[in-house]
């Protein structure tokens, strides 16, 4: 059962993945990256990480629909339907994206420690359990995180109002 | 301070919502309209004695009628028609009428399906009955 | 009363009973359906029945009185409302995206229903008791805003494409506030479990602990489902229906059914949260205490749309942005602050 | 207005658009939410009425007066029987004249409760429409009883009225006039008072004074401008100088300021109306005026204070019983060219506010 489903949503993520690089309309390219997010969310649900999945739909699909509205506001002057031409320089790309396949999958395949839980945390559900762990042994790197979003907004919101000179 | 308006504002449709309502339930309930009410034409042919000045006062040329002489040299109305499409029910044929044959009428409910309808034979009509209007019209 | 308390869930164990395994897969797949053809019957029938409400109260509002034909004073018209969208002409117009174009309602209702998934209508009545419920449940409904997006823009129409910007900006902004409200209660009660929530509001609801955070769920909810003071999405006044300007027949319908299944799931979210889900006095199963405060927020909802006019799309941003989120934060910091006194103080006094 | 990589975005609204109040259109350029220009289309009910006006004789040109700001029928009427009156020097029974006032004043609340509550069904403020019109149909039912239609009366002719106002009129104004506190209260509570309401108004649409005086606006949305000025006061007409009454006038320049200065003229309003009730003498209603009107060879020029702006009737006489040339000044077709001068800037939806607080009605601006 849960092998069918594994690979319905597998094949679903890689091949909307595929879609957000072919299609020639932008717009549709954006729609298909929140398919994707959405297929590997649900890989996340059924590796039991079910705090993830649902942090994956509200961060990466959620935040898909901004995606199409700078999609939809850098491109309207003009067809929208050919809005995302082919890059002549695709082999590279291609070639590059392998690489970097290969890379992270020979990283998780000779790392021991990495495996999946067989069943949900049990002690207080993901949730609690992540956020020990983010409060205590990931502490600075989180903070960090924090800091820099922090900076992050700060500085668009700069570059989008600009400073008032002569202050 | 802020919010005062809108809680003022919520008081108010509260009070509204538990109020009376005032529609009219129209087609089971015919409203009562006022004597003057100028909502569609009647003509008495009797009475008529086919002047034409409701003809001739009309600003959009609404009526038309046809009349022919009888034995005694006096005028007596044949047809009588009116384009009540063009109509503007503004009153004035009838307020021009020496006779008070033409008089409005409070018989609202003069929506027909075709355009060629709204050519009102007003004999035709006359012979129904029409609820006459008040005493000017 | 206890009986009827647990009706439900005495019919669920009862089915289950039938299978000569109760928890066998054949059991669960049965159920599943079962508890999905409810729940889909819940949001149909109170979504049509709420656009009913919905106009006869802001008929009673401005004194009169609503849709009167059919049936007795008019409460069978949403019937004919039903049958008159299922035999209406489905019109899409030139040069749509077609997909896109038919896809976007039918997302639309998914999610709300997937929404009403973990909402927990009485003790035990709740189809997927998530650990995570309420998480999850702002999860899902983060994606609406990309249905709304596909169909303002699919639409091939300027109104439409405002509306869908807009839609963007309006519900990414008041996720926040709304998702920071429901920190406080979850910092209380250490989960996000929507049934345990409401259990630890036995003794008191969590809108007496949290009223600032009751406060901001609502304005925030409303904003999330397109309701005045906040709808600009669909303002008719200037962008005509926003995305929902070319549907028509069915597929507006679904529209409409999303919209009234969100009003529907956000008070839900806003009785089990704040209000104290399925407890109350006695008298009454839970379940029947739970719709009862449905429909209390439900009035709200309505009383506020009918009252207030719509605001500006500035002035929304600024809302959100200046004044609800400052004030769900000092909100966490007050919960905080009161859990820390309360764990200082409690155990000296022998609690 | 438009930065360097933005597409500006014309959106075209109307004639068959929510909140443009009839066959109004306008194209409208937006970048983003934010309206770079305005360009006013007119003409879509355009039904040459000063054209029929030469086809037909000085009488039956009175029904077609109501049509042009068809929201107060009686006003303009006015200024057509009272232009005529003055090319003929017909003098008018004292009755008729009391009671020209209180239906141009009726008029002029029922159009100024249609305004508001037209205005504020364009911020989605169902309810309050629906208060305003409930109100709006006493004066309707007042009119119905006396003139017989509810819109167009027709009721002025030349040289008084047409007919007297039956026994029941009298009680129902006077109990209409003492529940109107209580109304504007309402208003006032729902809509005015509203701060959602107030911020979306308030200091939005800046028309200044000398603006405003350059594009000869008039009406209420001139006195919204701070500047004391109406036709009952500068030039009275009729029997306008006997009463006594205030101009109200707001400094604000905005949309709130134009919405609110006609809840302060229906308390004005109501003033001149409770002395026309005190003052009114029996009487003929309609002077002895010949049966066919055949004015001397001769041009007249009168204006009146319509409730959309000054109304001006320009009748030219050439002797016969059809005027020679007719032309009718209304104050909304001036006032529709402040609508691209002060909403620039504002976003789309300030637009229809602003829109809104204009006081536009189609039938006067396309005539």
């Amino acid at each position: 059962m849960g092998t069918i489903v594994f690979f319905i949503f597998a094949i679903l993520a890689i091949a909307a993945a595929s879609g957000v690089v072919t299609s020639r309309n932008i717009v549709h390219s954006a729609f298909y990256l929140a398919l994707s997010f959405s297929g590997v969310a649900v890989l996340y649900v059924l590796m039991n990480a079910d705090f993830l999945a649902a942090v994956q739909l509200l961060v990466y699909t959620g935040a898909v629909s901004i995606m199409v509205v700078f999609a939809v506001m850098l491109t309207l002057r003009g067809e929208v339907s050919d809005s995302n031409p082919e890059n002549r320089k695709w082999g590279w790309g291609a070639f590059i994206s392998v690489l970097l396949f290969a890379v992270i999958a020979l990283v998780v395949l000779t790392n021991s420690d990495w495996r999946v839980l067989p069943s949900a945390w049990t002690s207080g559900g993901s949730a609690e359990d992540m956020s020990l762990l983010l409060l205590s042994q990931f502490m600075i790197p989180f903070e960090a995180a924090a800091v820099l979003l922090t900076v992050a907004l700060a500085g668009a919101v700069i570059l989008a109002k600009g400073v008032k000179e002569n202050q | 301070m802020f919010g005062n308006g809108l809680i003022k504002g919520l008081r108010i449709t509260l009070k509204r919502f538990y109020g009376p309502n005032l529609t009219e339930y129209y087609p089971e309930v015919k409203p009562n309209l006022p004597p003057r009410t100028r909502s569609s034409m009647a003509l008495e042919p009797e009475k008529c004695i086919s002047c034409g000045l409701c003809v001739n006062i009309c600003p959009n040329q609404v009526i038309n009628l046809t009349s022919e002489k009888d034995g005694n040299n006096k005028r007596v109305l044949k047809t009588y028609h009116m384009n009540i499409g063009r109509c503007l029910l503004c009153g004035l044929c009838t307020q021009s009428c020496p006779t008070g044959a033409l008089r409005l009428s409070q018989e609202f409910e003069n929506a027909v399906y075709h355009r060629e309808e709204l050519l009102w034979d007003m004999i035709a009509r006359s012979k129904r009955s029409n609820k006459p209007s008040g005493e000017e019209g | 009363m206890d009986a009827l308390n647990n009706v439900f869930v005495n019919i669920a164990a009862y089915i289950r009973g039938l299978f000569a395994d109760s928890h066998s897969l054949s059991a669960d797949l049965t159920i599943n359906i079962i508890v999905f053809l409810m729940l889909f019957l819940i949001m149909v029938v109170a979504a049509l029945f709420l656009s009913l409400v919905e106009r006869k109260f802001a008929h009673w509002v401005s004194q009169r009185s609503g849709p009167n034909r059919l049936g007795p004073h008019g409460w069978f018209q949403f019937i004919a409302d039903a049958v008159k969208m299922l035999g209406k002409e489905d019109i899409y117009p030139a040069n749509v995206d077609l997909f896109l174009f038919k896809i976007a309602p039918m997302m639309l209702v998914g999610i709300t229903l997937m929404a009403f998934g973990v909402i927990p209508f009485g003790k035990g009545m709740v189809a997927i008791n998530l650990d995570l419920g309420i998480f999850y449940f702002l999860a899902v409904s983060s994606i609406s805003t990309l249905a709304l997006l596909m169909a303002g823009w699919a639409s091939n129409n300027k109104f439409s494409l405002l509306g869908g910007f807009r839609a963007v900006a309006q519900m990414i902004s008041y996720e926040i506030p709304l998702l920071f409200s429901l920190l406080g209660v979850i910092m209380i009660t250490q989960t996000f479990n929507l049934s345990s929530i409401i259990e630890a509001q036995k003794t008191i609801p969590f809108i007496f602990l949290q009223p600032l955070a009751f406060l901001i769920y609502l304005i925030a909810g409303i904003a999330e489902t397109n309701r005045a003071p906040f709808d600009q999405v669909q303002g008719e006044q200037e962008i005509v229906a926003g995305p929902f300007t070319e549907y028509s027949g069915l597929r507006w319908g679904l529209f409409m059914l999303a919209e009234y299944g969100n009003v529907v799931a956000t008070s839900a979210i806003a009785v089990s949260m704040f209000l104290g889900g399925w407890y109350g006095p006695g008298f009454l199963p839970g379940w029947l205490w739970f719709i009862l405060k449905i429909w209390l927020v439900i009035f709200i909802m309505m009383w506020v749309r009918w009252t207030f006019v719509r605001m500006r799309v500035d002035h929304l941003m600024h809302f959100a942005w200046k004044i609800l989120l400052p004030l769900s934060l000092a909100n966490i910091f007050l919960t905080g602050l009161g859990i820390y006194i309360y764990q200082l103080f409690i155990p000296r006094i022998g609690g | 207005m438009i930065i360097d990589g933005t597409q500006e975005y014309s959106v075209n609204m109307g004639p068959q658009h929510p909140s443009t109040h009839g066959v109004f259109r306008m194209v409208v350029h937006l970048d983003g939410e934010v309206v770079t220009n305005v360009e006013p289309k007119i003409g879509y009910l355009h039904r040459g009425l000063e054209k029929m006006a030469e086809s037909r004789t000085y009488n039956q040109f009175v029904p077609y007066t109501d049509r042009l700001d068809y929201l107060a029928g009686p006003h303009n009427s006015l200024g057509y029987v009272q232009a005529v009156e003055k090319l003929m020097g017909i003098e008018v029974p004292e009755r008729a004249e009391y009671l020209r006032v209180i239906f141009a004043e009726l008029g002029r609340v029922a159009s100024h409760l249609f305004m508001i509550a037209s205005g504020s069904l364009d911020i989605c403020g169902w309810t309050p429409w629906s208060y305003c019109t409930r109100d709006r149909e006493r004066i309707l039912d007042l009119f119905e009883m006396t003139a017989g239609n509810r819109m167009t009366l027709n009721y002025f002719r030349i040289g008084g009225v047409s007919h007297d106002v039956p026994d029941e009129f009298m009680p129902a104004l006077k109990s209409f006039l003492d529940d109107m506190p209580e109304m504007i209260e309402e208003y006032y509570g729902i809509f005015f008072g509203n701060e959602i309401a107030q911020s979306r108004m308030k200091s939005v649409g800046i028309l200044p004074k000398e603006l405003a005086e350059n594009l000869l606006i008039t009406g209420a949305n001139l006195r919204a401008s701070g500047v004391q000025y109406d036709v009952r006061k500068a030039e009275p007409y009729g029997i306008y100088n006997r009463f006594n009454f205030n101009v109200p006038v707001l400094y604000g320049c905005d949309t709130y300021d134009r919405h609110f200065i006609r809840l302060l003229e229906i308390q004005e309003s109501r003033k001149i109306l409770q002395q026309a009730l005190r003052d009114i003498p029996e009487g003929p209603v309609v002077a002895k005026v010949p049966k066919v009107i055949k004015p001397q060879v001769g041009k007249v020029y009168h204006r009146v204070e319509n409730p959309k702006g000054e109304m001006g009737w320009y009748i030219v006489s050439n002797g016969t019983t059809k005027p020679a040339r007719v032309r009718i000044r209304t104050g909304a077709f001036v006032n529709v060219q402040m609508l691209p001068a002060i909403v620039t800037g504002w976003k789309i939806q300030d637009l229809v506010t602003i829109f809104a607080s204009m006081d536009l009605v189609l039938g006067e601006v396309d005539k």
